[in-house]
């Protein structure tokens, strides 16, 4: 049941947050919806690994190396997410650090604005 | 058949044969057609003293090297093309160059001396020469057409180029003449004929006083005589072809006088009665008449 | 009446210009050389009439003066009110052809030039050009009294009075007008005249150049060819 | 050997240094990185080497110690090596060209293209989904930083959509991931192969992984963003964003699709065919060129795509196949990005600041060729065998498409070089920076290097090693001398080509060969009048000649279709140099590219995908009555006719013969025409008679041949240029040619055969005569001439001759081909046909006709007063010319007298007797020597006749013409020249409507205002963009979806 809500909440995370950067011209709106999203996208990797009733995946004393297979959860979603979670961060940052140099360009921060490259 | 010497004099009694005959025949038609009008006429032999007389003119001028060729290429053209055809059959004597070529040759060279007044008259400068030059090619690639594929259809009827095998095989009687063998060829080719003949309805090439003559306007004394020789020959040489591929050939000098006059009236005829033909008309008239009649011949042989 | 009257006369002491395309000019070849164009020079022979003798033989020139004489070739050019009657001649009331009298179109071909009637100045150079472009033997028939005193025409601003002090004629036909018989009657009588060998009036010209050419000069105001037109 | 993963390290450990640097070491910093990217470089291409050599063997490299799926491993084999070798040596390259902006921003940019470099090679390396993932993203980041090394402030605004449109991806494939790793419980690509997923459940899982990986390499039309870095990059990074990230996305995709199995095949197809003829198309309204370039690259990674869809049967040959189109695509597109560097302006003809350098026009024009698929470039050879595989397993559509794809971007690009070598240079041209021009240099060394390595991998012969081609690409090196001495290496080469390989042709050959090879020297005399270097036209006239000279002694498809291929390019560069070229050369290469598209489909479709095809093959095909080979007839027909000019495929061919240079049309009009008879012979000779729907297909050639003869006639007499009458003619006279060998009987083969001399020596000498008048007078429009004939008495005697042995008048040769063409006719059964090569005869007598006359005879113009004859070399090669003609007329046995026995053997009968001088036929009989004496005997009497009587006439000037007792008024206007057949326009000129160029002219438009409707699609908004993307996922998962249901 905790999986299927996790999922689901990730999920919905992941709409809004697109919703979001999708329908406001705003750029630093965009960038919280982007922002919105990603951690929608994490709590579903994390919703995919976890297993009801199991232990987090850290080899100490409380989990012996022996039977870490069968108490603990999948450790790798884990992984994924930690990774994907500083990745997020380094994006995030490039994104913020595009904003200013438009606003430096433009004094706007209207997405809609900056079409002189199409066709 | 090789050369032989003695050919040459053969050739060159067709020749003086042909030539006589086309004086007088000509000038016996111009003196019909005064009759008809009710004049005397020239008299018979008034197309020797016009030649004589071009002759003995003084003084002559020349507008260069092509001017100067271009009615030898005109004669030369006449004379080639009675040579390369048989002129009588079954003489040994008038067989003339035969053995040089076919029925092509004949229908190739007829182009010769046209391509080279057509050139003697360029060099002239004179632009009425080329408005005649121009519209004598533009009318007579047309009028060709139909006599092309006559040619063809009677080439795969007789199944051969040799045109003294084509009058071969008209020997016997007056019904194997291709006239009545194969009528749509014959109708076909008359119509190039009458086209090629530069009578009226299709004498805009040469018209008197719009363009004063067309490409012959600045020739004069022995250009022109050249060139009278070869307006009485030529017509005579190409009617040869006609008669060897349509209407029997020739046994004799007398038949063949007969048939070449008769084939000759047909376009002298047709002229008398229709007017003038502007280029353009004639060549629709060609392309809307004479090209089906031409198909329908290749269609049926 | 003479035509050098005051009243007709030229005036020579001011030069009349040439025509604008006669005039010597520069032009510039497709290379960028510029080169003179000189049109008289340029684009017309500038010879002299030669005097042509008669063949060495009497008998040849015999037998050429006799086809001269049956085969005498018209030019088409009606000059005055006299070309009118030229044309019955083809007809079959009088039939010209059967006396070997033919009708051509260009100069070139014709022997025979018919000045048919009053010339006015402007025609005369015509006539003088279409002569000239005429092969020798060429002979001239002058038509009416006009050519031969200027007739009705005595005293106009506009025509010449005596055709023989421009061009050598051969034969005159007296009338204003001669009817078409006595242009038959009177070509016989060229004919004879060409039979006889008389009929030299091209070597006339050659020889009395100068004088000639000095007297059509003297009438003709903007004389924009060269002297002879070859 | 250094283990893989230090190239990794090395970058990484570089970038961190960097960091250590103080900020103003620039030198120092520059240093490290040209230094670590080099050790990158070089560990791949050691392995890459090792790897091809069987030096090595591919390793797996684990990470963390453990075996995968417990850890990362990383995968070294040929493909990644040579692809990580593209990728370090784009990065390395593109250090040095942007060396000027690195400087600038200091060490961070530095480190940035570390790391981007790094991460290219880590996706192509990787062995892992979530990896690939993360050097994904680093890609992103340095592609986010590297954009703003560019001046152009748009790029900021562009680096920000295409973050934008990252995120999405990232979502999509972190999603994807995660749930095929539920699915199967392995981020390893190998274990995921292990157990394929089909289009159901997790299906859903690895078609999020593939589309994010397909969103990268930004498929038509879902690409906006990746067009607005092409077009605002700084041309160093945009060559590092197009041939490096292309690559390596490339790659990732094809490792996930191998994974995914090949049930997901088709979607590689459709999306990538999509992308290739979709900006293929956009591409053609494009005027900014980095735009442009763009759309190029989008349109090549489709291309690869499509083929990365045909994996399942390409088999081994799989990446020889993709790498060579991939490595090509990398190098040219480097390259051309690197060319926009050094250009200021923006316009596609600002390029013609090139032409300063003829080294950089060299490259652009390897460039071009690289990407259209030219020999002896990668392309070539790959889609060669792409080809092949394709109409192996029945990938008609495919094929096609990619075909046309192929076409539409040699449209697009050869227009462009077009402008680049002819339009004019719009400002002062300061010079080209040595560095970043050596780096283009480098790109080109490269692309030449990869065409001989790809040749000698090929299974078909090496083009780079064939002694003509190096014999045409040694002009290259000798430019720096002057045009004689080139030309007497030319025609020596030539000659001695000939006498060393003549003894062992067959009489077919020997015969176009003496046209085409002893024919080329002979023109290649009329060279001798340029002065000066001449620089360009002797490596194009010789690659030309190269191609003829293996065409003639092509044994297999591949063989000929590479000479054919080599003879087009060379014949194109030479019609380019024209003075008003521009168009025409462009038209001639996309008919020339289309025709041998068709032929290179006919030869695949014939093969069934067995290489190598030997030409006589055709006829086992022929003979066994397959159902495909009135295809393959119908294909390689038009191809062939595409070079003949037949008539609907003619309308490139007046203006490139017309607008070339003067020794140059003969070249192109006498003898590269041929290679289409050449090629015609061949197809027909070994496929005989084709049916198709019960139509004979040589019947409807025999109907083709009759038409171009009638239609390229009447349409030759209404033209006032000289060239494009002889142009239109020669339209006509291979119509001729076409329909004899259609006729498929002996004498019409004769008779075509007769064509090839014929038209080879006729149509060689008027385009030097009137490539001579065009000389002095300085133009080609014949009104404008006249009267030309004493002062260019040489040239006149040549178009003389010309003309009455084209005309067919006797006593030239002209007569023997209509002699031929009757008894080839009445050995026929056809009828209808015959008509309008009746009509076309008489015709053609016309336009020969206005030809001297309006140019030799008639009024002298003023200012034509003081020409000279024509220059002394091209003169001499016409009285060559003209006694040539004189000897054929007379001895036609000479030439044709083997080649009858020849092709005796191929129809077993024997028609024509050749007995002594004369020949008979079944139907009639010809005695070329009889014919010539009787007419010269009695031309020379008559002409006597008249010397005699007027010896004594007075010589007189253009204007003593009897004018109506007028005189002329001016040259021009006594001239009667213009519109000088305008009766004939009046009876037949409704035949002579443009219909065809109408046709051809209304699909270009069509495919134009296409592209400038579909391009408005691309708005500009960063926002828009991202709904679209989201939008192609969902519409491509809703097709696949039903596509597989």
């Amino acid at each position: 049941m905790l999986p299927t809500i996790a999922m689901a909440t990730g999920f919905a995370l992941i709409l809004m947050g697109l919703y979001g950067a999708l329908t406001h011209r705003n750029i630093l709106r965009m960038i919280l919806g982007f922002t919105i999203a990603s951690t929608g996208v994490n709590v579903v990797l994390v919703s995919v690994g976890y297993m009801p009733g199991r232990t987090a995946p850290i080899m100490d004393s409380a989990v012996p190396v022996a039977d870490a297979a069968a108490r603990v959860i999948d450790p790798v979603p884990q992984a994924l997410v930690l990774t994907a979670i500083v990745i997020g961060l380094g994006v995030t940052a490039l994104m913020l650090a595009y904003a200013y140099r438009l606003f430096r360009i433009r004094h706007s921060l209207d997405i809609s604005k900056f079409t002189e490259l199409k066709w | 058949m090789t050369f032989e010497w003695i050919h040459i004099a053969y050739a060159a009694l067709t020749l003086f044969i042909v030539i006589n005959y086309g004086m007088i025949m000509t000038a016996l038609v111009r003196k019909i057609g005064a009759r008809v009008g009710g004049r005397y006429g020239i008299p018979i032999w008034q197309n020797y003293i016009d030649l004589a007389k071009n002759i003995a003119l003084r003084s002559k001028i020349t507008h260069g090297v092509m001017y100067y060729l271009g009615p030898v290429f005109r004669l030369t053209g006449g004379v080639g093309l009675l040579l390369f055809v048989p002129t009588i059959y079954g003489s040994v004597m008038f067989q003339n160059f035969s053995y040089a070529g076919d029925l092509i040759l004949a229908l190739y060279f007829v182009f010769f001396g046209t391509l080279g007044m057509a050139l003697g008259a360029g060099e002239s400068g004179h632009p009425h020469s080329a408005i005649g030059v121009s519209r004598g090619l533009a009318q007579v690639t047309a009028a060709e057409l139909p006599l092309a594929l006559g040619v063809y259809a009677i080439s795969l009827q007789y199944q051969t180029l040799n045109i003294t095998e084509i009058v071969a095989a008209q020997q016997g009687s007056i019904f194997n003449w291709t006239l009545f063998t194969n009528p749509l060829t014959t109708i076909a080719a008359m119509f190039a004929f009458v086209g090629t003949m530069m009578r009226s309805p299709f004498d805009v090439v040469l018209a008197p006083q719009e363009i004063p003559i067309g490409p012959p306007t600045e020739y004069h004394s022995a250009y022109l005589a050249l060139m009278q020789t070869n307006r009485v020959l030529f017509p005579v040489a190409k009617v040869v072809i006609y008669m060897n591929l349509f209407f029997g050939g020739a046994t004799n000098w007398a038949e063949f006088a007969i048939k070449v006059f008769a084939i000759y009236m047909v376009s002298v005829l047709i002229g008398v009665v229709y007017p003038r033909f502007r280029v353009e008309q004639s060549i629709r008239f060609f392309l809307k008449w004479g090209l089906p009649v031409g198909i329908l011949a290749i269609l049926t042989v | 009446m003479k035509d050098l009257d005051k009243n007709f006369k030229k005036d020579t002491e001011t030069e009349f210009p040439l025509r604008e395309e006669m005039r010597p000019r520069k032009v510039t070849t497709p290379d960028g050389q510029v080169i003179d164009i000189d049109p008289l020079a340029d684009y017309f022979c500038q010879e002299a009439p030669k005097v042509h003798r008669k063949s060495y033989s009497a008998i040849v020139e015999g037998f050429y003066n006799w086809a001269r004489a049956n085969s005498l070739w018209i030019l088409g050019f009606g000059t005055g009110c006299g070309a009118i009657e030229m044309r019955p001649l083809m007809t079959p009331r009088f039939d010209a052809y059967r006396y070997g009298i033919q009708w051509r179109p260009t100069p070139r071909q014709a022997n025979l030039l018919v000045i048919s009637g009053y010339l006015s100045v402007k025609t005369l150079k015509r006539a003088i050009r279409a002569y000239e472009q005429m092969p020798q033997p060429k002979f001239v028939v002058g038509l009416g009294s006009c050519t031969i005193n200027g007739g009705m025409y005595w005293d106009s601003y506009n025509t010449i009075k005596k055709l023989d002090e421009y061009l050598p004629v051969d034969l005159y036909i007296a009338g204003c007008m001669p009817r078409p018989e006595a242009l038959l009657a009177g070509f016989m009588e060229l004919k004879k005249i060409i039979r006889k060998g008389e009929a030299e009036g091209a070597n006339k010209y050659a020889e009395n150049f100068d004088w000639y050419k000095a007297n059509q000069k003297s009438v003709i105001k903007d004389w924009d060819m060269p002297d002879y037109s070859w | 050997m250094v283990s893989a993963i230090f190239i990794i390290a090395a970058g990484l450990g570089a970038a961190f240094l960097l960091g250590l640097l103080k900020e103003d070491q620039k030198a120092s910093a520059f240093a490290i990185t040209v230094a670590a990217l080099g050790f990158m470089s070089w560990v791949a291409y050691d392995w890459a080497v090792a790897l091809t050599t069987g030096r090595a063997a591919p390793v797996d490299i684990l990470t963390a110690g453990a075996e995968p799926p417990f850890a990362i491993n990383l995968r070294m084999g040929v493909a990644e090596a040579w692809l990580a070798t593209v990728i370090g040596v784009t990065g390395l390259v593109s250090a040095f060209y942007l060396r000027p902006a690195l400087m600038r921003l200091g060490r961070r940019a530095m480190a940035v293209l570390l790391v981007m470099t790094m991460a290219l090679t880590g996706l192509v390396l990787t062995r892992d989904i979530f990896n690939l993932f993360v050097f994904f993203e680093l890609v992103v980041i340095a592609t986010g930083g590297l954009v703003l090394l560019s001046d152009d402030e748009r790029a900021v605004a562009a680096g920000f959509k295409y973050l934008v449109v990252s995120q999405i991806i990232s979502l999509l494939l972190l999603i994807g991931i995660i749930f095929t790793y539920h699915a199967n419980g392995s981020l390893n690509i190998d274990d995921i192969a292990a157990t394929p997923m089909m289009f159901t459940g997790a299906g859903l899982a690895i078609f999020l992984v593939l589309i994010a990986l397909m969103l990268e390499l930004k498929p038509f039309p879902a690409n906006g963003w990746a067009l607005d870095i092409y077009e605002a990059a700084h041309p160093g990074f945009a060559a590092i964003f197009s041939a490096a990230s292309g690559t390596a996305a490339l790659y990732a995709a094809d490792k996930i699709f191998a994974a995914a199995g090949p049930d997901w095949l088709p979607l590689a197809t459709v999306l990538g065919l999509l992308s290739f003829l979709g900006s293929g198309v956009l591409a053609l309204k494009q005027t900014n060129d980095r735009r442009l370039l763009g759309y190029s690259s989008i349109g090549q990674i489709g291309f690869v795509l499509a083929v990365v869809g045909q994996r399942d049967i390409l088999g081994e040959s799989y990446l020889y196949i993709a790498g060579g189109i991939l490595i090509t695509h990398a190098v040219a597109k480097a390259g051309l990005y690197w060319l926009s560097g050094l250009v200021k302006g923006r316009g596609l003809d600002d390029w013609a600041v090139l032409r300063a350098n003829p080294l950089l026009v060299f490259a652009f024009a390897s460039f071009v060729a690289m990407l259209v698929g030219l020999p002896p470039f990668p392309g070539f050879y790959a889609k060669w065998d792409l080809m092949h595989a394709l109409a192996g397993s029945d990938r008609l559509v495919v094929l096609g498409l990619i075909l046309l794809g192929a076409l539409i971007e040699a449209g697009y690009m050869f227009r462009w070089f077009g402008y680049a070598l002819k339009r004019e240079v719009r400002e002062a041209f300061p010079g080209f920076a040595t560095d970043k021009t050596a780096v283009v240099l480098v790109a080109l060394a490269a692309g030449w290097a990869l065409g001989f390595v790809w040749g000698a991998a090929s299974a078909n012969p090496n083009l780079l090693t064939a002694l003509p081609i190096l014999f045409a690409l040694a002009f290259l090196v000798l430019e720096p001398l002057p045009a004689w001495a080139k030309n007497i290496l030319a025609i020596a080469g030539l000659v001695g080509w000939f006498v060393w390989r003549y003894p062992g042709y067959d009489p077919l050959q020997m015969i176009f060969a003496v046209v085409m090879i002893l024919g080329g020297a002979v023109i290649l005399l009329a060279s001798f009048y340029e002065k000066g270097r001449r620089i360009g036209f002797y490596p194009p006239t010789m690659l030309m000649y190269a191609g003829l000279a293996l065409l003639i002694e092509a044994q297999t498809s591949f063989e000929f279709f590479a000479a054919w291929e080599v003879l087009t390019i060379g014949s194109y560069f030479l019609i380019l140099r024209g003075r008003m070229g521009e168009p025409h050369a462009l038209s001639y290469i996309l008919f020339s590219l289309g025709g041998a598209f068709a032929i290179l489909a006919g030869f695949a479709v014939a093969s069934m995908g067995v290489q190598p095809f030997a030409l006589d093959n055709l006829k086992a095909l022929a003979e066994a009555a397959v159902p495909s080979a009135p295809w393959v007839f119908v294909l390689l027909a038009v191809g062939f006719m595409t070079k003949t000019a037949s008539i609907g495929l003619h309308i490139w061919l007046p203006g490139a013969h017309a607008e070339a240079e003067t020794d140059v049309s003969p070249m192109v009009s006498g003898i590269l025409l041929k290679a289409g008879l050449f090629g015609l012979f061949i197809l027909l000779m070994n496929m005989g008679h084709q049916h198709l729907w019960g139509v004979d297909l040589t019947e409807v050639l025999v109907w083709i041949g009759a038409l171009s003869a009638f239609l390229g006639a009447l349409m030759a007499i209404f033209q006032e240029d000289a060239k494009r009458l002889l142009a239109y003619s020669s339209i006509s006279q291979l119509g001729y040619a076409l329909f004899g060998l259609a006729l498929m009987n002996h004498v019409g083969w004769l008779l075509a055969m007769m064509f090839v001399i014929n038209h080879y020596i006729y149509k060689s000498m008027l385009f030097l005569a009137v490539g001579g008048v065009y000389k002095r007078t300085h133009t080609k429009l014949m009104y404008k001439m006249g009267g030309l004939i004493t002062l260019m008495p040489f040239t006149f005697v040549s178009v003389l001759v010309g003309i009455i042995a084209m005309s067919g008048v006797p006593p030239l040769s002209g007569f023997g081909g209509r002699w031929l063409f009757y008894n080839a006719i009445m050995a026929s059964d056809l009828r209808l046909p015959m008509v309008l090569i009746f009509m076309s005869g008489p015709i053609a007598f016309l336009y020969l006709f206005r030809l001297i006359h309006t140019i030799f005879l008639g009024q002298l113009k003023d200012e034509h007063r003081r020409l000279k004859e024509a220059p002394f070399w091209l003169v001499v090669p016409q009285m060559i010319f003209v006694l040539a003609l004189l000897a054929f007329a007379v001895l036609p046995g000479m030439a044709l007298q083997k080649v009858d026995g020849y092709i005796g053997s191929f129809f077993g009968d024997e028609p024509l007797i050749w007995s002594g001088r004369a020949i008979t036929s079944t139907f009639g009989h010809w005695n070329p020597v009889a014919i010539m004496g009787v007419i010269g005997v009695v031309f020379v009497t008559v002409l006597a006749l008249l010397l005699w009587m007027n010896h004594n006439a007075q010589k007189v000037k253009q204007f003593n013409i009897v004018f109506s007792a007028e005189r002329p008024f001016k040259p021009q206007t006594t001239h009667f020249a213009w519109n000088f057949f305008a009766p004939y326009r009046k009876a037949m000129g409704f035949l002579v409507m443009p219909l065809v160029t109408t046709f051809w002219g209304a699909i270009t438009d069509s495919l134009h205002s296409t592209a400038d409707f579909t391009r408005r699609f691309y708005t500009g908004n960063g926002q828009t963009y991202a709904v679209q993307v989201l939008f192609f996922v969902v519409a491509t998962y809703l097709i696949a979806m039903g596509g597989a249901s």
